[in-house]
C-alpha cells in the first residue's frame, strides 16, 4: 500500500504549494496561521482521500483545501479578502473552504471540527455510500471536550471516520507537556475501543501509509481510528499575534527547520529516486500558479454589503430585517 | 383527506410530523437521548432503525454531528429534549449551524431542526426549568419557532424540517398532553415568520410568547366579559420575527401587553417592546406592559414556581392597567 | 487499610439509612432519582473521606449526603419543598447540598460536577490544604466532555481530586454496551496518563479500600485517580418519567435484587462476623430517624416569596428589579 | 497618592486591577489560555505560579474549575480571551455560577469574575467577532458589566474580584490599547450596577452601550457644534441595570438614541428601549432609535466589516431623525 511515483510527485507537489501559498501571504498579504512545517502530514492524510470524501479543518486552513488538491486562484483571492474568494471574502484565512473537494468546515473553534467530521460520517453511513471523512485536528484542540465525545459516538457507531491530529508539540504558547497528562495524544484512542497509531509527520509517505490503512478500514465499515501524526510549527503561532514570551528555544526551531523540514526529505527521497527532473518541473510549476493566484487576487473585486445578507440564508424569511436594507437605521 | 383534521395532543402532533416527514423524505433522521422516552417509541415500528439513533450524552457533540450530517445531504432532527441543555450545545448552534453557510460564502446549507422542550412548572428546579428562547434571536443565521397549539406544532416543525436553513423549536412541556383536532393533510405546513391572530379584538393587543398563549386567551375571555375586546396575537416564530402583524395589531388598537414566559429582562417581550417603541410609537397611547417570569431562578417548591409564570390575573391586570 | 468494626457498622447505618430515607419518599412524596441498589458503592467512597473533604454529585442526589453523614431531617425536608429544608426548598430532590459536610453541589446536569470537583481541587492545592475533592458521576456522564476536559487537567496538575464512577450499566435506558465505545469507563484513564481501578460496587468494603487508596494518593500530591464501581439501579430511573419500553429484563433486575443487594451482602457479612446485635440497633434506630425526619418535613413551614430574592445574591444591586417587589407588572 | 493618576492603556488598566488585587488577597488567582499572550506577562515575575494558571483549552471545563474554586475558598478570575468561545462555557456559567447559590438555599457564593474581549473589527470573521453580552443579561444571578474606558476598566474589575457574585466583564479589544489617566488608589472602585453620564446634555439622550462610548461622544460633539446638545449615559453595568439613570435622563430629554455594538434583535439596546418604553413612556416625546450591528454575521473583509458596527455618522443621523 505505498503511493506509486505519479502520486508521489504529487504529493511532492501538493507539499510545495502549501510552502508557496504561504509564503506569498506573508509577502503579500500577512494575516493568518501558517502550516509551514506541517505540510507532509497535511498531504500525505490527503493522499489516502478520494475527491469525495470529507474533510473538516481548523484555523491553521490553509494546508487542508491544498493538501486536498483545491484550485489556487480562490483561496488565494479569499485570503486578500475578495469577492472571487472561495468563500467570496467572507471566511478568511481560518476558513479556506472548499466543498466541491468534500471540506465542509474550517473551524476557528477549536475542536469544533470533531463533531462535524463525526456527522459526515454518520451521514455516509445512513447514505449507504462508500465515502470517509477525515478530521484534521491539533494537539491542543484535543483537550476539548468534543475530541472525547466525537470520538465515542463515531466509535459506537462504527462510523467511517479518521481523527488525524497534527500534533506539532504547541497550542499557541502552551506545550503538549504542560497541558496533557500524557503526551501521546493516540493513547486515549484505547478508551474508546478504537486504534490509536502514531506516525512521523514529517515523513509524508509513512502518513499516507497509516491514513490509507484507516481508510481501507473505515470504507470496510469496521470504524474510526485514531492518528497521531508527530510534527512541527516552523512559524510562529499566527502572523498577526505579538507573542510576549519565548516558549521555545531557538535551537528546537533551528533543528526542526535543518533536519525535518518535510518538503526537503521528500524531495531528497524522490531525487535518490531518480525523479529530479520532474522535481524541477513541480517547483517551477508552483512558482507560476502562485504569481498567477497573487496577480489574480489583486485584480479581483471586493465583495459588497449586499453579499451579506445574500449568503446568510438559504431560504430567507422576513430578511433582510428592514425595508430600508441591512442597518435598518431612521 | 385534504381538509380532515384527527384528535392529537401536541406532543402526538409533534410525533406526528417527524413520522410524515421521515416518510416523505428518507434524508431525515432523529437523533436524541432516550428519544423512545420522548414520544418516539412507536417511530421504531416503522423505519430503519439507522435513521433512529439514541445518543451518548454529548450534547454539543451530537448536535454537532447533526450539523455535520446537515452538510453532507441529511435533513437531522436533533432532540435536546429539555431546554436547560441547550447551553451545553449553543456553541455548535452559534458558532457553527447557524455561521457556517455565511463563512463559506453561500456553499454550504445547513438543513438540521433542533427540538427542545421548556421544562417549566414541573418542580423540576432551576437547573431544568429554563425557557432560553430569547439568546437565540440575537443570533443571526438561526430560524427560532415556539408553537402553543398542536396544530401549529405539526404545521411549524414539518415547515422546520423541509427548510433548507437551521431551526431551533421550542416546545412547552406543560402542552404536550393537550388535544385539539390537528389538520392530516401530510403538505399541512405553518409557515415559518408569520404571527397568526388567535382573537381577533380591537381595545388592546397582547402578544402571546409561546406557552403564553393559553393565559393569553383566558385573560381575553375574562376581559370580554367586561366588554372588553383584546387582540391576542400568537407570536409562533420569535426569530425572524413578524413585526408586520404586530404593528398592524397595535396601529389598530394603541395599546400592548406582552406575555413571555421566558425571564423579563433580555426577554422576547423586550424586543417586541423595543421594535414598538421604535417603528409603532406614534400609534402608542399608553406605555407597553412586560408580563414576564421575575429574574429569580426556579425554585423546587411548586407553590412558589407556580406564581413565577405569567398567569391570566397578572396579564389582566396588566391590559387594565393601560386602558 | 481497611476499616475497624465501629466504621464498618457507621458503613452500614448510612447505607441503610439511604434505603429507609428513599423507601419513606416513595411512601410519603415520591419525586426523584433513587440510589437504592447502589448504596455500597456510595458509602463505600464516602468512609474512605474526612468531614472536610469535598464532594459533587448527581441528579441522584440522596446518597450522597447521607453517605458523608448528613443529618437527615433537612434533607426530608428539602424532598417536601419546605423552608426547613437542607436548601430551603429551593434545590429539591436533585440538589440536596449540604455544604457543612463538604458537598458543594449535586449537579442535575449530567456532567456538570466534573469541573466543580476539580475546581475544589485546585483550591485545596493553591490553598495548601489536605483535604480532597471526589467526583461522584454515573456511566452516563462519562460521555460529557468535561469528563476529558477536567480528568485531563487534574492531571497535569496532579490535584488531589478522586473521580468516582458509580456505573449501574444504565443511563436512564441507554445501555452502557450502546453509549461506550468500550465497556469500562476506568480504561479510559491511561489516556490521561493517570491510575483507573474497577472494583464491585456491591462490596461496599472493597469500595472502601480502592477510594481509600486513591485519597491516600491525592493527598500525598500524587494526583488525581478514576474508579468505577460496577454497581445496579434496582428501581425506574426517576420515581416520574414513564418509560414506555423495556430496556432491560425482568431476569437481570431480580438477579440484582436478590443476589446482589450491597445491604444484603454486607449485613451478612457483619452478622458473620458477630455483630448481629448491632446491626439490629442500627436496623431499629434507622427507622425511628425515618419516621421523626418525615413528621419534621410535614409540619414544616413551605418558604415564601421573599426567600427567593433572598437567595438570589450574596451582594444584591438593584435588586429585586422593581420597585413593586418581584414581578413588576402593572 | 489617593488622588494621583498614571497613564494606563486599557489593557494595561486591567492588568493592574488583576496585579492589585492579588496583592491584597492572596485568595485572587488568574487561569486563561496562554494567559501571557493576553497581558499577563508581567504578573509571573510577582506571583507564585500556582496563583496563575494556564490551562488546556477545555473552556466548559476551565471555567467550571474557576466555579469549582470560588465554591471552595479562592476568588478566580478566568480569562476567557474572546468572546465567541463564551458559548463552550456558558453551560458552567448559566447552570452552575448563576444558579448554585439559589440552588443551595444560599449555602454557597460563588465569587468568581470572568473575563471575556469583544474581539470585533479585527479581520477575524464570523467565528471570532461576536459581542454576545445580551445572551447573559436574560440569566438570572450573573452581574454583568462593559467597560468602555481603562478608569471604568480598572475600578469595575476591581469591584468584580471583589464581589460575591459571579461577575462576567466583557471587555473591547478595540479599546485595548487606548490610553488614559487612570487613578492608582488601590481602593479605586467603580461600582457595579451604576451607569455614568459621561457628558450632560439636555436635548436628546444617547445610551452607549459598552465600546460604543467612543462613536456616541463623537456624535455629541458633531452635534454640539450645530448647537444640540446631548446627553451621554455610559451604561457600563449590563445586569442589573441601572434604569434610574436613564429614565433620569431621558425624563429630561425626551428623546432616547442608545447605540449598541450586538446584533440589533434581543440587544442590550432593546432591553433598554422596553424599559423606557414601559416605564419612561410619559417622557418620551420621539420614537426611541437603536442603533446596533444588522442581523448578519461578521464577514472577514475589512472594509465590509467596518461599516457593521454603529459609527459616529449613523448615531448623529439616529439623533436628527427624533429631534
Ligand atoms: C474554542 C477556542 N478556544 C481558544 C481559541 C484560541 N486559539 C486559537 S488557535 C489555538 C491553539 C490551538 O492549538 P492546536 O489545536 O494545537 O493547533 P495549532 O494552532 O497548533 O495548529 C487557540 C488556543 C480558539 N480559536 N477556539
Ligand atoms: C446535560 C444533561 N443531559 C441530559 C440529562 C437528562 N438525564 C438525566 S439523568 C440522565 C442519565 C444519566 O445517566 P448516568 O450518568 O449513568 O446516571 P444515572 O442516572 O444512571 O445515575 C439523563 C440523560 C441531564 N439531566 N443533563
Ligand atoms: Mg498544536
Ligand atoms: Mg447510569
Amino acid at each position: 500500500m505505498s503511493l506509486d511515483r505519479s502520486q508521489q510527485l504529487e504529493l511532492y507537489s501538493r507539499m510545495l504549494r502549501i510552502r508557496r501559498f504561504e509564503e506569498a501571504i506573508v509577502a503579500h498579504y500577512p494575516v493568518g496561521h501558517l502550516s509551514i512545517g506541517q505540510e507532509g502530514a497535511i498531504v500525505g492524510a490527503c493522499m489516502a482521500l478520494r475527491d469525495d470524501d470529507y474533510v473538516t479543518g481548523t484555523h491553521r486552513s490553509h494546508g487542508h483545501p491544498i493538501g486536498k488538491g483545491a484550485a489556487i486562484n480562490p483561496l488565494m483571492a479569499e485570503i486578500f479578502g475578495k469577492r472571487t474568494g472561495i468563500c467570496k471574502g467572507l471566511g478568511g484565512s481560518m476558513h479556506l473552504t472548499d466543498t466541491s473537494l468534500g471540506l465542509i468546515c474550517e473551524s476557528a473553534i477549536v475542536g469544533g471540527g470533531f463533531p462535524l467530521a463525526t456527522g459526515a460520517g454518520l451521514s455516509i453511513q445512513v447514505r449507504k455510500s462508500d465515502q470517509v471523512s477525515l478530521c484534521f485536528f491539533g494537539d491542543g484542540a484535543a483537550n476539548q471536550g468534543t475530541f472525547g465525545e466525537s470520538i465515542n459516538m463515531a466509535a459506537i457507531w462504527k462510523l467511517p471516520v479518521i481523527y488525524f491530529c497534527e500534533n506539532n508539540g504547541y497550542a499557541v504558547t502552551t506545550s503538549v507537556a504542560a497541558s496533557h497528562g500524557q503526551p501521546d495524544i493516540a493513547r486515549r484512542a484505547d478508551g474508546y475501543g478504537i486504534p490509536g497509531v502514531i506516525v512521523d509527520g514529517q515523513d509524508a509517505d509513512a502518513v499516507y501509509e497509516v491514513t490509507q490503512a484507516a481508510v481501507d478500514r473505515a470504507r470496510a465499515g469496521e470504524g474510526p481510528t485514531l492518528i497521531e501524526a508527530k510534527t512541527y510549527r516552523f512559524d510562529e503561532h499566527s502572523n498577526r499575534l505579538a507573542i510576549p514570551i519565548r516558549y521555545r528555544s531557538d535551537e528546537e526551531i533551528a533543528f526542526h527547520r535543518n533536519e525535518r523540514d518535510p518538503i526537503t526529505l521528500y524531495r531528497a527521497r524522490l531525487v535518490a529516486g531518480g525523479l529530479a527532473a520532474e522535481v524541477e518541473a513541480i517547483e517551477a510549476e508552483v512558482t507560476c500558479i502562485m504569481a498567477d493566484a497573487v496577480q489574480f487576487a489583486k485584480d479581483s473585486p471586493e465583495p459588497e454589503l449586499s453579499d451579506l445578507t445574500d449568503n446568510m440564508f438559504s431560504n430567507p424569511i422576513n430578511f433582510p430585517v428592514t425595508r430600508e436594507g441591512i442597518f435598518g437605521d431612521a | 383527506m385534504r381538509n380532515s383534521t384527527q384528535k392529537l395532543s401536541y406532543l402526538q402532533a409533534i410525533v406526528e410530523a417527524q413520522r410524515e416527514e421521515m416518510r416523505r423524505d428518507e434524508r431525515v433522521i432523529l437523533m436524541g437521548e432516550d428519544i423512545a422516552v420522548y414520544g418516539a417509541q412507536s417511530l421504531f415500528d416503522e423505519f430503519d432503525h439507522s435513521r433512529l439513533r439514541n445518543v451518548p450524552i454529548s450534547e454539543n457533540s451530537f448536535t454537532g454531528v447533526g450539523v455535520g450530517a446537515a452538510l453532507t445531504g441529511l435533513r437531522p432532527i436533533v432532540d435536546l429534549t429539555i431546554a436547560s441543555f441547550v447551553y451545553l450545545a449553543s456553541d455548535q448552534i452559534i458558532n457553527q449551524a447557524a455561521k457556517l453557510r455565511f463563512m463559506t460564502g453561500g456553499q454550504l446549507k445547513v438543513p438540521i431542526v433542533v427540538r427542545t422542550s421548556t421544562f417549566y412548572n414541573n418542580r423540576t428546579a432551576a437547573q431544568h426549568a429554563d425557557r432560553p428562547y430569547p439568546l437565540f434571536m440575537n443570533i443571526p443565521g438561526l430560524k427560532v419557532v415556539a408553537p402553543a397549539t398542536a396544530s401549529d406544532a405539526k404545521g411549524l416543525l414539518k415547515a422546520a424540517i423541509r427548510d433548507d436553513d437551521p431551526v431551533i423549536m421550542f416546545e412547552d412541556i406543560n402542552l404536550w398532553g393537550k388535544k385539539e383536532e390537528v389538520p392530516v393533510d401530510v403538505d399541512f405546513l405553518v409557515p415559518i415568520g408569520k404571527a397568526d391572530i388567535k382573537r381577533a379584538g380591537s381595545d388592546a393587543t397582547i402578544v402571546s410568547v409561546a406557552g403564553c398563549l393559553l393565559p393569553a386567551l383566558a385573560a381575553a375571555e375574562l376581559l370580554a366579559r367586561e366588554g372588553i375586546d383584546v387582540e391576542v396575537v400568537d407570536l409562533r416564530t420569535i426569530a425572524p420575527m413578524d413585526k408586520e402583524t404586530i404593528l398592524a395589531s397595535v396601529a389598530k388598537t394603541g395599546r400592548l401587553v406582552i406575555a413571555d414566559n421566558s425571564h423579563k429582562v433580555g426577554s422576547v417581550a423586550s424586543e417586541i417592546a423595543a421594535v414598538v417603541s421604535e417603528e409603532g410609537f406614534e400609534s402608542l397611547r399608553k406605555p407597553i406592559q412586560r408580563v414576564a417570569t421575575p429574574s429569580v431562578h426556579i425554585p423546587y417548591n411548586q407553590a412558589l414556581e407556580r406564581q413565577l409564570y405569567p398567569t391570566k390575573e397578572r396579564i389582566v391586570a396588566a391590559v387594565r392597567a393601560i386602558l
